[in-house]
């Protein structure tokens, strides 16, 4: 076996468990739906071992599967009763993502197979700045991964306690201030009842609350409250 | 008619992504498609018939002019550029979101059994995924699909295109054999 | 001498600087600077018949495929419409706004260090970003926001969707693919 498993080493060391599983049912030539539990789990764990031995840092999803095996052949040992044919096979737990793994390995290959431009087939590549008139810098192509990308780039020049503040609840907040200033903008002013009557659950009206009052410290809005019907209405400033 | 077709094949020249009839339509402030249509065979035509260096394709839903594949060893001598190489692990992980998108990252992992975040953005960054939305799931996990470019890349039409699993594994088993 | 020409042809088509005879030369394993000017003055004579889209233009003691200038006007029409194009400088900017909003110009500035007010008009003109009010701090300052347009060309249903700083960090470095 060591020696099998330094000549898989030269191929590249296994990219995850369910990796090495497959690597072990092809070398075995065993059928995916009647996998002998206790060779494979067998020969899964002296990889492990082999791996640890050889200093290799390998994943923690390796470590899941070795006890998800384990526990597979231990179900397998016990005695199955008559009456419990019904019972599902415990080794499907296994049989179904393998099977679902090797298809995504066939479409892989299948996808590597394809003619792929830039590597078989090629077009022109230009310089659209023959044709841009504006003295404009490096030109992208708006898309989500280039904004996140451009904001990522940032918050690794900025310090840690600025980024505080960058948590899903404060963007929540800034979204709901976006909401707000667009009922502003079409009507002016409008009044609390109006602002919460749509607000179903707890951490909606907090929210809006909280929108409110970030918009009142940036003095977006002023709060006006009337003498006689206790109305209180948002002015857009 | 023959000047919409000197038009077409400059605008071909250019563009970097396939041209689709829509968008030649609104760049020529055109309403006949059919016009567009006949202008693209008739390039087609062309260029079918001088046998040159370069054709006529019809790729992600548009048209792109590219090289004829017997003169890829010469292009690569020319043009010492990164190939599109892409790693087994990253090809794997592109299979699964192409197949089964729109998808979460938490399912490729599944699937895969390992990590996928570092894979994930090296595909972002090429474009060949991005991200959806949001999935409205506990903690709204963002969600990934592939793009046009991975069409253009991979040499499909629309993503009806891919083969299905079943199809695949039916080549696979006679090559098997 | 007919695949020579082809060869070329190819090579023209998507080299993005001039091609030297010698280039070519060296590229084919060829001796013959002859055979080379053959075929390019072959290729030359054709583009001129067919009167195409392109043509093969002699600069700085190299060859090169432009598109005629005839059809520079649809050119620029072509890349200048969708999809949206942005500067560098800008995407960074509409980041900022977009995760810190809403913001002042100075806070911009700090971020970035350098002054922002010529992309900040183009960003408001280009309605990316609008104004939501001044700030009561001396000097008065302008607030920025994103506005609706925005989530449309990121094709965001909301601000939620902005994937998060940390999700962004989960993802991690790109992968070596």
């Amino acid at each position: 076996m060591p020696d099998e498993i330094y000549k898989v080493q030269l191929d590249g060391v296994f990219e995850g468990p369910m990796d090495l599983l497959i690597y072990l049912i092809k070398k075995n030539e065993v059928d995916v739906y009647d996998i002998p539990i206790a060779l494979i789990t067998d020969q899964y764990l002296k990889y492990l071992e082999w791996m640890k031995s050889m200093n290799i840092d390998f994943a923690g999803d390796f470590l899941v599967m070795a006890a998800t095996l384990i526990q597979i052949k231990s179900r397998m040992l016990l005695p199955v009763h008559e009456d419990e044919e019904s019972e599902e096979d415990p080794r499907l737990e296994l049989t179904k993502p393998l099977l679902e793994y090797l298809q995504v390995k066939s479409a892989a290959e299948h996808l590597s197979a394809r003619s792929i431009l830039g590597e078989d087939t090629f077009i022109r590549t230009i310089d659209k700045e023959d044709y841009l008139t504006a003295g404009e810098d490096e030109i992208i192509n708006v898309d989500l991964f280039e904004l996140i990308d451009a904001f990522k780039k940032i918050l690794e020049n900025i310090s840690d306690d600025q980024r505080l503040d960058l948590t899903a609840d404060r963007i929540s907040v800034k979204d709901r201030i976006a909401q707000i200033v667009d009922l502003l903008e079409k009507q002016a002013s409008i009044t609390f009842g109006e602002l919460f009557s749509s607000d179903v659950n707890k951490g909606e009206i907090i929210l809006t609350f909280l929108a409110i009052l970030e918009m009142v410290k940036l003095s977006l809005v002023r709060i006006v409250q009337h003498v006689h019907t206790g109305i209180i209405r948002i002015f857009y400033l | 008619m023959e000047d919409i077709k000197k038009i077409i094949e400059a605008l071909l020249f250019v563009s970097d992504s396939s041209l689709t009839i829509d968008r030649i339509k609104s760049v020529l402030a055109l309403n006949s498609t059919k016009e567009i249509q006949d202008a693209l065979s008739a390039l087609s035509d062309e260029y079918e018939a001088r046998k040159g260096g370069f054709y006529l394709h019809a790729v992600a839903g548009g048209y792109q002019i590219r090289t004829r594949p017997e003169y890829t060893k010469w292009i690569k001598r020319l043009i010492r550029t990164k190939p599109v190489r892409i790693s087994k692990a990253a090809m794997e992980t592109l299979a699964i979101v192409a197949y089964k998108q729109p998808i979460v990252r938490s399912d490729i992992e599944h699937i895969r059994g390992v990590d996928c975040g570092g894979i994930l953005r090296t595909l972002l960054e090429r474009k060949f995924i991005r991200i959806l939305g949001r999935k409205e799931i506990p903690g709204r996990p963002l969600i990934y699909a592939t793009t046009r470019q991975f069409l253009e890349i991979f040499d499909l039409k629309d993503l009806k295109d891919l083969p299905t699993t079943e199809e695949i594994e039916k080549l696979g088993n006679t090559a098997d054999t």
